[in-house]
This record gives structure tokens, sequence and C-alpha cells, in this order.
């Protein structure tokens, strides 16, 4: 395996009192899709903050394309090509969805190409372009978050449950966008949606109670349901 | 030697607005008090056998504040007498205070008419002047022998619109051609003085004979602001009370002014007033100003009473007080029996052309005080 | 037996955009209607008109039969419409207990009582501590409700609602971003709600295998319109369904983990 | 099961975003409406461009805090500060330059006024960089600690400047050529408000400029609803913070200048004293815009101006009423920018 | 002492220490201390405690910032004030004025909560602003009724006048005088209301305010009507502030609008909640007594700082009395610094 692109050495990280990563270690190849999966509270949404600095690790590396980034200031972070859908979407509810863009486009306006091929996956930003981001509905967000973290080609995209409140019809044409732009680029995933999960990922790593408690390919994982039942509890049949 | 053993402290509280809009004012009635007291008694601070100590006390100007101090004063410090206060508001909160504690209370430099009339009590002196003196010396500078019309822009606060009053009845005591027909009032916070101007100079422009726009206000003067406005187009004059020092530079272009003042440095001929000028020269490298004088008065006065009671004993001081005359750096003053109003001289001003800072008023004419027919209103009859 | 809750020609337009445009549509008590529809349907926005967030531009709202259009959303929460919001809405700064107690609170007599503690309305304290035993939040209860982990105040939004014991329950996407071992928990607490009967239960949900196994009724929104209503099985087999919502075969779907 | 037809596809409804001129239609109406009461029109000319100029200069004090508390959401009250601090130090260049402040030349009279100007502004400029750093930085997003410390802040600068400046009031001369009026026919304007409202154009246009043709506006917008956001599309958002800081700052030093050359005199308090106006002013025109702004100004000076000359009584809350008025008709205000 | 206190306890030892210290020190401030500054700083403990209490329920429990708090305050005042200046020193003119200024006060509270508590909280804040600085401008305006900027000075009813004697012995050396029975009402009347305020903000009602501040729209959505709660919030710390005017007027025997209705008040209590710590009633117990004795003992402080400075060069002037206002002033600054959860939450620790 070549070098890896982002590499987490013994990561933890402290959120007020309390330890929340203790000591994650997390390796990224360069291409593809790794996906990060594990159940509420474990630390995979931290996990994503302290690689975007925007919470500081208090023990341990992070490095990427070679260069240690931890502690560095967001904005740094970003810059070094990486970008970022929160959980919470985070769109700017004042700013109209072109503002949104506009903002995400960090080095002049929007390849008229590339915006033509976010419409094509998410044709409501085009119909609310000149509406205020706060106005749209749920998926609609999401859909926004995730456009602002494509506008521009970057080395790595962290995307924090992309999927949540995404109508079937969108999350297959997502499955399409996704795979064409993991030729391109490096992806971590942070996903609830196994199947969606396991269509896209290459790599898979699951964590619980802020450690990485498997680390593997996804097609193997995919493949073995009692791996699934004993790491992430679930029954595939009932549930997606 | 034996002098020395009977000497015996007596405290006194100089309480002044020292913090807050009128700091400057506090700071010169301070400094007055003090040079007063130290020219008076040659240096010792004693007199008649009493060592007077100077307790000041800031009120910051507020009238609650005013009244604790002068509480703490009278009862926690035992002072024999107080000094205050700067601002009118603050020393008619006071008022009561000297009733109750049964004590002294020259009232310095605050301007407010009812200080010696409705909300007056005997033990209450004042050495400032009040507003009606100002209005008389005001009205005395206006012209006896011709027909004169007045716009007044007045600041609109209690004290602005009862100098307008006074100011009115001033006329009419002493200079019965003149005639205020136009009253404007303005916040003191007013941005644009457009307005009132044009409402002025409507009102003035096409009266027969000599028109003059007067200001009652205090703060940041709107005089210049008139004069922008260019009123010599329609004749008018303006005539702004006297003010401190640097209030007034701003006015040394505006030659040829007229008003009544209470105090400038330079009009005055009497000892003290040389001695102040010459020794506040040297100290602050200024002439003094407005204040200061009044500060020097009110230190007069406590050297004097006490010179004459020989006692601390309020009712004693209270006798030796009414009616006496005492020397200040503004020449004689006299506290009448009825209201404890000081009675004390004037000035009428006009700036001179190619005045510098301090130093651009030329004195017109000095106002004795017997022109100046001070009406008593706080409901004692001259007997 | 007559609806509990129902619309009629409910509109809202925003400007130019009709983001619920003409729905009726009636619930009845002790059936689960999903209503499904892609993204920006108006969904939510139906949610809201019928629980008062929002005014309809015109349209009824019937609750009992009587016409609440009126009323505000408060008003109709008093009356019996409870509401789970989509995006997580809570008290950040209160602690997961309190929120839930809140909720049990706004059904009480003395809710707004001056001079009565609340530390001595034992029974609100009761009722929050076992709805939050029901979505698992116990070991939480003291935490503020801002530092949960977004599945947790998942279900802390689900749990206000349940303390508020509503006639009718209205989900919005229950279990969106929640992790799959959690899913059940909620799932069972909705069938369990059904199993009572009397409730009337509206869901917004995405996952087609959730409105599967919950659904009595499937009501579908498109661009605001009501465009399809009935049988689950019907409705998700209807071309209409099948072309705008789920955009591929659904077979295909299932195919790739069944 | 009930199928309606198939709804047309997404529908293309779209309204387009629509200028909206109603509130620049405002100070002509309020001005129209004047006239036939005012009578005089030469009385009615005289307050109106009076009121214009008053309007530029309060748009010029107050277009620093629309930057500061419009964009960044900081109610700062220590505009105030910067306000008394560029007045101050206008004055002590001034005197420096007393001789080209006295010549009477139009020329050295401006050489003079810009040099005061430039140096009041880098000042208060440099200032505003220190009290982000000290006193605003702590309490971005927090309004109530924002008042208390900004507060704070405008009272030790008050203090110091009485410190360093005493505490007397000073006399501000304007320079020769700009103190008087320009009299037409029965209409006198006075020559330093058709300076004023030069600078007050110059300051609108470069605003609107920048906020419009840069993406600063919309980062700093963004950049208040949510920081870690902007920060992790790789803007340095503080390093901008500071720097609108520092501009605001130094706009509030050009309208200290202005403001104190107008009155002819200043105290330390001469800020402070013109922060509730100056607040009035953004919250008319709609916390943030520039636009609204200088319409709000203009409408405060002339709503002062009519009723002053109309209803004295009544012009002591005039901008009160036209505030309750504005907010009555638009809630949030003439052009509302943000929906905080 | 749990019903007394509402079951709300200090929770935190030093806390009770301080707050005991603070309650008994007022009790006994007659006796402890003696003269005439003492016993006005005490009363004014009491009065502004009562007031910052009623400006906590607003701003640290409902999330309301109002500036027109003190044109309540100056309502009680004028109220009072004006009522014994007219009507003569009585205690039925006393109790009239009081209940006459409690209405207006709940009625002005009313109709500006109805009119502005739907906009948005800045707007709101600003709306108050002007509200108030119209308040103050009419009560300056109609000095024919008010004073004026000057105010009124009046009497209070006889037996709480300096000249009035209880007994004719002093006890533990301090006479029982008509000012010492005045205090003792002013501490009565603060005791009172701020057990009352506590037993407000631990009701049912009070938490349905914090619910409504940390997100109202979902309190909505849980069917409390904001309105209704928000406006009732207004009304009652309105009220409290008329009655803190009430005592303030009683015990001063003067109102002015200095006294009782400047922007500077308003913000000297903002500092107070803060400093206390917000959403905490026995936040304003400190944060008031600390203000309070700092404010008045201050510029004695500095006096001794700034002659034991001399020759050090720019300090003396720094520390000059004339200067408190610095100190003020950067006693705003730290406290947000260091402070940020007030006294209060600072001894409860992070975990209250
Ligand atoms: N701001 C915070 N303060 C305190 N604790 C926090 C905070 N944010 C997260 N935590 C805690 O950190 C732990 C991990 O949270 P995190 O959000 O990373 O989980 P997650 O794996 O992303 O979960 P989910 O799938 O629900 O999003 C949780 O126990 C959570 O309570
Ligand atoms: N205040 C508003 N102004 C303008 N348009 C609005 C407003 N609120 C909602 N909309 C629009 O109405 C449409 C319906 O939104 P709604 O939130 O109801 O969708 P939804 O069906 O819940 O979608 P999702 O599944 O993504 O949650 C969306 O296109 C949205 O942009
Ligand atoms: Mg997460
Ligand atoms: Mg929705």
């Amino acid at each position: 395996m070549a070098e890896p692109l982002l590499t987490l050495e013994g990561v933890h990280t402290h959120i007020g009192q309390y330890h929340i990563l203790q000591g994650v270690d997390l390796a990224l190849p360069k291409g593809g899709m790794t996906v990060l999966l594990g159940r509420n509270g474990a630390g995979k949404t931290t996990t994503l903050r302290t690689i975007m600095g925007l919470w500081k690790p208090s023990r341990g590396t992070v490095s990427f394309a070679g260069r240690p980034i931890g502690g560095l200031p967001t904005p740094d972070i970003a810059q070094a090509g990486i970008a970022y859908v929160p959980e919470t979407m985070a769109v700017f509810a004042d700013l109209t969805v072109a503002e949104n863009m506009v903002l995400a486009a960090r080095s002049g306006p929007v390849d008229p190409a590339r915006l033509d091929w976010i419409f094509g996956l998410f044709p409501a930003l085009k119909k609310f372009w000149q509406f205020p981001a706060g106005v749209l509905s749920g998926g609609q967000k999401q859909m926004l978050a995730i456009a602002r973290a494509i506008a521009e080609p970057r080395t790595l995209i962290l995307i924090d449950e992309p999927t949540k409140g995404i109508a079937p019809a969108i999350i297959e044409a997502m499955i399409t966008a996704f795979a064409e732009l993991k030729r391109e680029t490096t992806i971590l995933l942070v996903e609830q949606n196994f199947r969606f999960a396991a269509s896209l990922g290459d790599h898979v790593a699951v964590m619980d109670d802020g450690r990485i408690v498997h680390r593997g390919a996804m097609a193997d994982l995919a493949r073995d349901e009692a791996l699934q039942q004993r790491l992430l509890g679930l029954s595939l049949d009932t549930h997606q | 030697g034996s002098a020395a053993a009977q000497t015996r402290d007596v405290k006194i509280c100089l309480i002044a607005g020292r913090t807050g809009p009128l700091e400057a004012y506090a700071k010169q009635t301070e400094v007055g008090f003090m040079m007063g007291l130290e020219y008076l008694t040659r240096g010792t601070n004693t007199v008649a056998g009493m060592r007077i100590q100077v307790l000041v006390k800031d009120d910051q100007l507020r009238p609650d504040r005013g009244k604790a101090l002068l509480e703490e004063c009278y009862n926690d410090d035992g002072a024999a007498l107080a000094v205050g206060t700067t601002g009118s508001p603050v020393a008619l909160a006071m008022l009561p205070v000297a009733e109750e504690a049964k004590k002294i209370l020259i009232v310095e430099p605050a301007v407010a008419d009812s200080i010696t009339g409705p909300r007056w009590n005997r033990y209450i002196f004042r050495t400032g002047r009040s507003s009606y003196q100002d209005a008389l010396a005001a009205a005395a500078s206006i012209p006896e022998n011709e027909d004169v019309f007045i716009g007044m822009m007045g600041l609109d606060t209690a004290f602005g619109r009862d100098g307008v009053a006074a100011y009115k009845a001033a006329l009419a005591a002493i200079r019965p051609r003149a005639r205020i027909v136009a009253e404007e009032f303005a916040a003191g916070n007013t941005a644009d003085f457009t307005p009132f101007a044009e409402r002025l100079f409507a009102a003035l422009k096409d009266r027969p004979g000599k028109r003059i726009i007067g200001f009652i206000w205090a703060g940041a003067h709107p005089m210049a602001k008139f004069v922008d406005m260019k009123p010599e187009r329609f004749n008018i004059a303006l005539a702004p009370g006297g003010n401190i020092l640097p209030a007034m530079n701003a006015w040394k272009a505006f030659a040829g002014t007229e008003g009544g003042i209470y105090y400038y440095y330079d009009f005055p001929r009497n000892p003290l007033n040389d001695w102040l000028k010459a020794e506040y020269q040297k100290r602050h490298n200024a002439p003094p100003d407005f204040f200061v004088a009044g500060g020097f008065a009110a230190a007069a006065v406590v050297v004097a009473a006490l010179e004459k009671a020989g006692s601390t004993d309020t009712e004693k001081l209270i006798a030796a007080m009414e009616g006496m005359t005492f020397q200040t750096p503004k020449g004689p003053m006299t506290f009448r029996k009825e209201d404890h109003q000081a009675m004390q001289e004037m000035y009428h001003f006009r700036i001179r052309p190619n005045g510098r800072d301090n130093d651009m008023l030329d004195l017109v004419r000095t106002i004795p005080a017997s022109e100046m027919p001070l009406p008593i209103t706080n409901g004692r009859r001259t007997n | 037996m007559p609806p509990v809750l129902e619309t009629r020609d409910l509109t809202i337009r925003f400007g130019g955009h009709v983001a619920v445009d003409g729905v009726s549509c009636a619930f009845h008590a002790g059936t689960l209607t999903a209503i499904v529809g892609p993204n920006g349907a108006g969904k939510t926005t139906y949610f809201n008109l019928m629980s008062g967030q929002l005014a309809a531009t015109s349209g009824q709202t019937l609750l009992d039969g009587d016409d609440i259009s009126a009323l505000g959303a408060a008003g109709r929460a008093q009356r019996g419409i409870g509401r789970a919001f989509q995006i997580t809405n809570l008290f950040p700064n209160l602690t997961v207990g309190e929120n839930v107690r809140l909720a049990a609170q706004a059904r009480g007599r003395a809710k707004a009582s001056l001079l009565s503690l609340w530390s001595s309305h034992r029974d609100w304290i009761a009722k929050a501590d076992h709805y939050l035993e029901e979505v698992n939040l116990s070991g939480v209860r003291d935490t503020l409700a801002a530092a949960l982990p977004h599945g947790d105040k998942r279900k802390l939004e689900v749990a206000i609602m349940m303390a508020l014991e509503p006639q009718v329950f209205m989900f919005d996407e229950p279990t969106a971003g929640m992790s799959v071992d959690e899913v059940p928990v909620i799932l069972d607490l909705i069938r369990k709600l059904k199993a009572d009967g009397t409730k009337t239960i509206l869901l917004v949900e995405h996952k087609m295998d959730v409105v599967r196994s919950l659904a009595d009724r499937i009501v579908v929104l498109h661009n605001g319109r009501l465009v399809a209503d009935g049988e689950p099985a019907e409705v998700i087999a209807s071309p209409v369904v099948q072309e705008a919502y789920l955009g591929q075969a659904p077979k295909a779907v299932e195919a790739t983990h069944g | 099961m009930t199928a309606a037809p198939a709804p047309a596809s997404a529908s293309d409804a779209l309204p387009d975003i629509r200028h909206d001129y109603l509130p620049i239609l405002l100070p002509v109406a309020l001005s129209a409406l004047a006239l036939p009461f005012v009578g005089n029109p030469t009385t009615w000319v005289t307050l109106t461009v009076a009121a214009l100029a008053m309007g530029m200069m309060i748009f010029v004090i107050a277009s620093g805090l629309t930057l500061v508390f419009g964009l960044m959401d900081v109610l700062n009250f220590g505009h105030g500060a910067f306000i008394a601090v560029g007045a101050y130090i206008a004055l002590s260049v001034l005197a420096l330059l007393s001789g080209w402040v006295q010549a009477d030349s139009l020329l050295w009279n401006l050489m003079a006024l810009g040099l005061a100007v430039t140096v009041a502004m880098v000042g208060t400029g440099l200032l505003g960089l220190a009290f982000e750093r000290v006193i605003v930085r702590p309490v971005y997003g927090q309004h109530l600690k924002q008042i208390l410390i900004t507060m704070g802040g405008l009272i030790v600068a008050e203090q110091l400047i009485h410190v360093i400046w005493g505490g007397d009031q000073k006399a501000m001369a304007l320079p020769a050529a700009l103190r008087g009026a320009v009299v037409i026919g029965e209409v006198a304007i006075e020559r330093f408000r058709i300076l004023t409202v030069a600078v007050g154009i110059v300051v609108f246009a470069a605003m609107i400029l920048v906020l419009n043709r840069t993406r600063i506006g919309l980062l700093i917008r963004a950049g208040v609803e949510n920081p870690e956001m902007v920060e992790a599309l790789g803007y340095r958002i503080r390093r901008l913070f500071v720097g609108v800081f520092a501009v605001g700052s130094a706009l509030a030093g050009l309208g200290g200048v202005l403001w104190a050359l107008y009155r002819e005199t200043l105290t330390a308090a001469i800020g402070g004293d013109v922060m509730v106006l100056v607040f009035i002013v953004i919250i008319i025109g709609g916390l943030g815009s520039v636009g609204g702004c200088f319409i709000g100004a203009i409408l405060v000076a002339m709503m002062a101006n009519y009723t002053a000359f109309l209803l004295p009584k009544v012009a002591l809350a005039s901008n009160i009423l036209l505030m309750v008025a504005i907010l009555m008709w638009r809630p949030q205000g003439l052009y509302p920018v943000a929906k905080r | 002492m749990n019903t007394l206190l509402s079951g709300d306890y200090p929770r935190s030892r030093i806390l009770t220490g301080i707050l005991a210290a603070i309650v008994l020190g007022l009790a006994f401030a007659p006796f402890l201390f003696s003269g005439a500054a003492a016993i006005n700083t005490a009363a004014k403990v009491c009065i502004f405690i009562v007031l910052v209490a009623s400006y906590d329920l607003l701003l640290g429990y409902t999330g309301i910032v109002s500036f027109a708090h003190t044109m309540f305050f100056g309502i009680g005042g004028y109220g009072v004030g004006l009522g014994l200046y007219a009507f003569g020193a009585s205690w039925g003119v006393l109790a009239l004025g009081i209940l006459l200024a409690l209405v207006v006060g709940v009625v002005l509270a009313f109709l500006i909560g109805l009119l502005s508590l739907r906009v948005r909280a800045i707007f709101y804040a600003m709306i108050t602003l002007a509200v108030a600085s119209a308040f103050l401008i009419l009560a300056t305006q109609f000095s024919e009724y008010t004073g004026g900027e000057d105010g009124r000075s009046f009497s209070v009813p006889q037996v709480l006048r300096p000249g009035y004697r209880l007994l004719d012995q002093p006890v533990f050396g301090t006479v029982i005088n008509g000012r010492v029975l005045a205090y003792y009402l002013v501490f009565a009347m603060a005791v009172t209301l701020f057990l009352l305020a506590l037993r407000v903000v631990n009701s049912p009602f009070g938490r349905v305010l914090q619910a409504i501040r940390e997100n109202d729209m979902r309190a909505e959505a849980l069917g409390y009507r904001v309105v209704y709660y928000r406006t009732v919030a207004n009304c009652l710390a309105a009220g409290m502030a008329v009655l803190a005017g009430a005592m303030s007027a009683i015990w001063l025997r003067y109102t002015g609008p200095d006294t009782t209705l400047s922007f500077a008040i308003m913000l000297d209590i903002l500092l107070m909640v803060v400093i206390g710590g917000m959403g905490t009633l026995y936040g304003a117990v400190i944060g008031a007594t600390l203000f309070i004795v700092a404010q008045n003992y201050l510029q004695k402080l500095m006096a001794t700082a700034s002659t034991a400075t001399e020759g050090i060069p720019l300090l003396p002037k720094l520390l000059h009395p004339d200067r408190w206002l610095l100190l003020l002033g950067l006693l705003f600054v730290l406290s947000v610094y260091f402070f940020p959860t007030g006294i209060v939450g600072r001894l409860r620790g992070k975990s209250g």
C-alpha cells in the first residue's frame, strides 16, 4: 500500500473535562473511500472534528500528506485541501444558496461545468439558488452542505452522515456521484446507512468508546453478517 | 506658646461634582476655595484659634450621593459646616439635610433660584450667584434707551426655562424698552440648531429696532453654530451669557458680541483678585476662571464667619453671617438677611477684535449690586 | 369513525413558492400514516401547518371535528397535537431530565403555578423518568442536552413528545442519524403506541423498510401536492412513487443487501 | 388507492429578487410632506439642505458601527470611545498645524484637515485592533457581555482621555475657509456642511463597493452565524473580524473628527453622548445594511429639523417616534440584513 | 428553611458562608457599624438586591434584555415621592403612592411587553432603551409635577424621620431613631421580596421561563404560550422594581431622574447581575453588595493608593480618586473575563 494520505496515531481528544477520543489510530490510503461506522456516541463526529482542527487533540499525531496538522488552526487545515461536511450541515441560513456556494469555492467563481454536475445531482439547489438557505427543507440543506464540499476539487473530503434525511431517489444519485468523486479524491465517510456505506466503501473502520475496534476491507465486512452483528449490533433484515 | 495650645481643629466639608460632566467646574471651585483659605489665613489655615481642616468629597453629580455625603459630613465627620455643590439638583437635595442636622450649608456654585427661594431654609447661605442675578446682569448689558427685540435660545431644562423666565422678569424690572418676542428651547444633545435659528431669525428679522438673540445654556454652547448661520444678514446680534474660559475661547472670532458675566479675571480691581491672578497664573499657567472666584468667595465666608462668631456654634454663626459683608476677588459681597443670598457686582463685557485664547473680553461696565434689584422669593418678607 | 385530525385544502405559499398545495387528508385514531415524498416535497411544512408552527395561507385544519385553524402552536399542543422535529430542537442548556420534565409539566394542571415548588410535583418527574427509560436515556438524565451525541439527541426529541402524551403524534424522520442498533428502540416504541389503538400517528420517513414495517397507510406528497394515498404495498408499487421518489426499481435496491 | 394526476415538473414559479425602492422614497416623501407645513420655501430649503448634510454626518459616525454591529453582530458601545479619541487626536494635530488652519486658503485648510483626519483614522484604527483583541474577542455572539465589556471599554477610554487631554471642554476651531455660510438669496448653507456631504458620499460609495463587489460582506455574515464552518471552508475569519473592526473604528474616528469640528467644542463625553442616536439610526436601517443606515441617518436628521421647526416640543422625542413608526412598518428595519 | 428558600440552596459552602455574612451584616447593620455612611450603604445594598434580583428574573431566567428597568425603579420612586410631596407625609399616602406606582408600572410593563416581546431580542432591547429615554424626557419635562432635573425632596411619616425616638435608651450603643426604623422597613421589604422571587423562579412557572430562554419556539410547541409567560415575567419584574423604587424613596426622602432613571444605573444593575452570576438569584445578593460597597469606598481606597504610589510616573494620576470611573470601567471588563458565569457560577463550579 502506498503512503497513506491521512494518518491518526494514538489521538486523544478531550472536550472540557470529558475524555472522548481515547487513542484513535487510523490510516487513510490515497484515493477511494473509507467508511467510519459505530454506534451513537462512539466518537465518529469527534474524530472528524479533530482532523479538521475544530477540537484540538490532547495527545497523538494527525498528519496529512506527510505533514503534521494536529494543532494547526482550522483554516490552515482546510487550505491544505480538506473539505468537511459537518453532521449539523452548518449551512449559512442568512445567506442564499448561491452565496453559500460562493464562499465554498475559495479560489474564485465555481466552474460552470462542475456547477452543472452539482445541479444534476441536487436539482433542488438550482431551484432555490437565490433563496436564503434557512428556508430549505431538511434534505435540501443536507444537499447544500455536500455541494459546498464538492464545489471545488479537494484532496480529502470528510463527510458526516450525508444521507441523513435524504430521499431514496437522491441517495441513488449520490451513490453514483460519490463513486465518481472517489476516483479523484479521497473520502472519509461517517455513515449509519449501511447499505449506502457498503455500496461505496473500499475500507471500513468501526469505532466504539473513542477507539477504533475494527479495520479492514468493506467487502469483507459486508459479507460477514456475524461480524456486523458483533460490531454494529445490526440485523440487516429489518433495518437498513 | 499658649495661643497654639488653644487652637482646636474645625472640620469643613467641601462637596463638589468632581467627576461627571461638570468635573472642570468642580476642580475650579476646589482650587479657588483652597487658595482663598490660604490667602485669608495667610497660609496658617487658622482663624480665631480654630484650625480649619477641609474634607473634600465627590458627589459625582448625583443627588442621592450628595445627600448621603452631607449626612456623613455632619454626623460622622463632625463637620462644623459644609460648602457645596456644583449641580443644582444635588444642592437642592442637600438643603433638607442641613435643616435636619441644624448645620450650615454654604451653597456654591449651584445657581437654581429656588435654593434661596421656595426651597430655602435658615441654614442655607449662598455665595454663588443665582439664575436671577445672571439674568439681571444680562439685562443690564442691554442698551437702555432704545427699543430692543430679543429672541431667547434656552436649554430645555428647568435651568434653561427658569433662566429665560428670570431674564424676562429682569428686563421688565430694569430695561422696560427691551422685549422678549420669541423663546426657543432645545435639548442639550440637539445635533442641528438650524430649525431653532430659523425660527428665531423669522421672529426677529422684521422688527424695527435692535435685534438680539440671547442664550441660556450650559454645556456645549450653540453660539458658534448661530454665528455660522450669519445672523448679521438680518442685523441680529448675539448675546451669550458669560462662561468658563475654554468655552468662550471658541467665540474669540465673534468680535463685538456683548453680554453679562459673573466673573472674568481681568475685570475686578482689588488686592484679592490681584493676588489670585498672579498666584493662579504661577501655579496653573492660566488665569483664574469663573468658578475659581466662587470657591474663593466661599472660603472668604468661612473665614469671616468663624472670625466674627468666634465659635462653630450654628446659631452664633447664623447670627454672624446674616447681613455680613465680606471681601472676595469680585469685590465685597453681602448676605442679605431675608434669604441669605450674597449680593454682588457683575460685569458687562464685549468680545474684543483680535482676541486671543484666555484674553478676549473688554469690560464695558461693572454693574453694581444696587443696580440689580433681586426679588425675595422664599416667602420671608422684608422687615 | 370520524377522523381525529383532518386538513381541508391546506395551502401555504412563500412568495411565489407553494410549499403545500391544497392538501386534504384525514387521519384516524389507531392508525399510523406514513407521509413520504422527495426532499422539499412539503412534508415538514405540512406538519408545521398542522401543529401550528406555520399559519396556512388558506384551508383548514380540524381536530376532533373542530376547526383549529386559528389556534397557534401552543394552543394546538394543549389540545393534544404532539410534535417531534426533523432538525433537533431541544433546550440545549437544560439537562436531559429537565427537557422531558418540561414536556410532562406542559400537560399538568399547575403548569403555570407561581408559588408552588416545581420539585413538589412528583408526578411530572416520575413521568419524565418513565419516558427516559423507554428511550434508553436514563443514564444521561443529568447531562446537558447540548452535550449529547447526535443520535441521543434524536431520541430525546422523541422522548419529549412522548412525555407530552398527546393524542396525535407527529414523527419527522425519528431515526435519521440514529445508529442501527438504536433504531429498533424507536420502532418498538412506535409499535407500542400503535398497539394502544387510540393514538393517531403520523410519520415522515425516508427509510422505506421502516415505512413498510410500520405504516397502515401511505400518503405521498410531491411538490406540495398530495399525489397518492392508500395501502402501503399499492402506493409503493405505483409508478408515480417509483419514479418521483424511489428513483430506481425498488427490487434492485433490496437486492443489494437482501 | 387514490392518485392525483402527476404534478407538472418542478414548479417553475421562482420569484425573482426584486429591488426594494420604498425606503429610498421615504426621505423624499417626508420632505415633500413637510413643505406645506413649513410654508416658507426658503426656510424649507434651509432646513432640508441642513438635514441632508447632518444626515451624512450621522451616517459617517454610524457607518463604522453598521459594519461592526450589523455584520459582526457586536453591540459595540465602545464605538463612542473611537468617536471621542478620533476627535481628540484631530484636535492635537490641528493644534500643531495651527498655521495651516488659520491661513485663509482653502487648500491649506483642507491639507490640515486631511492630515488630521488621516492621523485620527490611523490612530483609532490601531486602537480598534487592540480593542478587538482585548475587549471584543472573548464575547463574540454574546450580546449581554458585549454591552458590559464594551461599555467598560468606553468608560476606560473616556477616563484616559481625561488623563491625557484633561477634563475641560476644548474649543475645536474650524479652519478659516470652512467657517460661516454660503448665502444664496435668503438661504444660508454652512460651508462645513458641504464638505460633510462630500465625505458622506465617498464613505457610502466605498462601503457599498467593498461589500457588494467582494466576498468580504458575505464572509463576515457567514462568520457571525457559524465561525467554525467558515474556518472549515478555509478562511481566517478571526483575522477578517479584526480587520473589519479596525476599519469600523477608523470610520468612527473620522466621524468623530467631523462631529467635533461641526460642534466646534468637544469633551470626553462627545462619543458616549451620540451613541443612542447612532443605535437608533442603525436599527432603523436594519442592523447592518449600509443603505438602510444611510437612509435612516437622513430620515433622522430630517425628522429632527422639521419637528424642531414645526413642533419644538415633539423634537425631543422625534427620533424615538421615528424609530417606533419605522419598526411598526418594518419590524426588522428598512433593509433587514439578517435574521438574528 | 426549605420552604423559605424554596428548596434552592446556595449549593456551595463558601457561597453559603458569604451569603450568611451578608445577611447578618445587613440585619444588624445599625448596631454593627456606626455612622450615617455605613447605614446609608447598607440600605442601598438592600434596595439594589431587590432591584437586581428583579432584573435577573428578566435577564437571567427569561433571557429578556431590557434597558427599561430603571424606568420601573423610577416609577416606584416617583410614586412614593410625588405622593408624599404633594399630599403630605402619612402612611395612607405612602401606601397609596406605592399602590398607584405598582399599577402604573405593571400596566406599562404589560403594554411594552405586548407591543414588543414579539420582535427579535435585540430590537426589544433597543425599543426599551428608547422607551426608557422617552420616559426620562417626560419625567424631566413635566417639571411642575416632577421637579424636573432637580427632583423632589419630601418628608416621610413621623416614625421614620431622624428626629423620632422609639426608645429613650440606646440599644447596644445605638439610638433607635426614625432612621433605624426606616432601615428596618427597607430591610424587611428586601427580605420578603427576595424570598418571593426565589419562590417564583423555583415554581413551575419559573422553570417555563428558563425553557423559554433556552428555546422559545420549542416551548411554544410544548403548549406554553410564550407571550403570556414573557409578559407575566415582565410584569413581575417591573412590579418588583417599582417596589425597589419605593424603598429607595422611603430611604432617601428624595426622588429625581439621576437617582432612579439614569442609564448609568441601568448599567450598574447589569454589571451587578453579571458579577453575581446570571440566572442565580443569590448572584443578585452578592453582586449588589460587592458593587455598592466598592462604589462607596472605592474613592477612599483610591486616594490611599494614589498617595502611596506618589513618585511613580502616571500611576498616581490613574489612581486619583477622580478617576474612579476608570476602575469601574476596568471592573466591567475584568468581570467578563474572570467571572463569565458570575461569582456564584464560579463558586458552584461547573457541576452546579
Ligand atoms: N460539546 C460536547 N460536550 C461534551 N461532550 C460531548 C460534546 N460533544 C460530544 N460529546 C460527547 O462525546 C462523545 C462522542 O460524541 P460524537 O458526537 O463524536 O459521537 P458520534 O459517534 O458522532 O455519534 P452520533 O452517531 O450520534 O453522531 C459522546 O459521548 C458525546 O456525549
Ligand atoms: N419559509 C420558507 N420560505 C420559502 N420556502 C420555504 C420556506 N419553508 C419551506 N420552504 C420550501 O418549501 C419546500 C418544502 O419544504 P419541507 O421542509 O416541507 O420539505 P420536506 O418535504 O420536509 O423535505 P425533506 O424531506 O427534505 O425534509 C421546500 O422546497 C422549502 O425550500
Ligand atoms: Mg456524530
Ligand atoms: Mg422535512
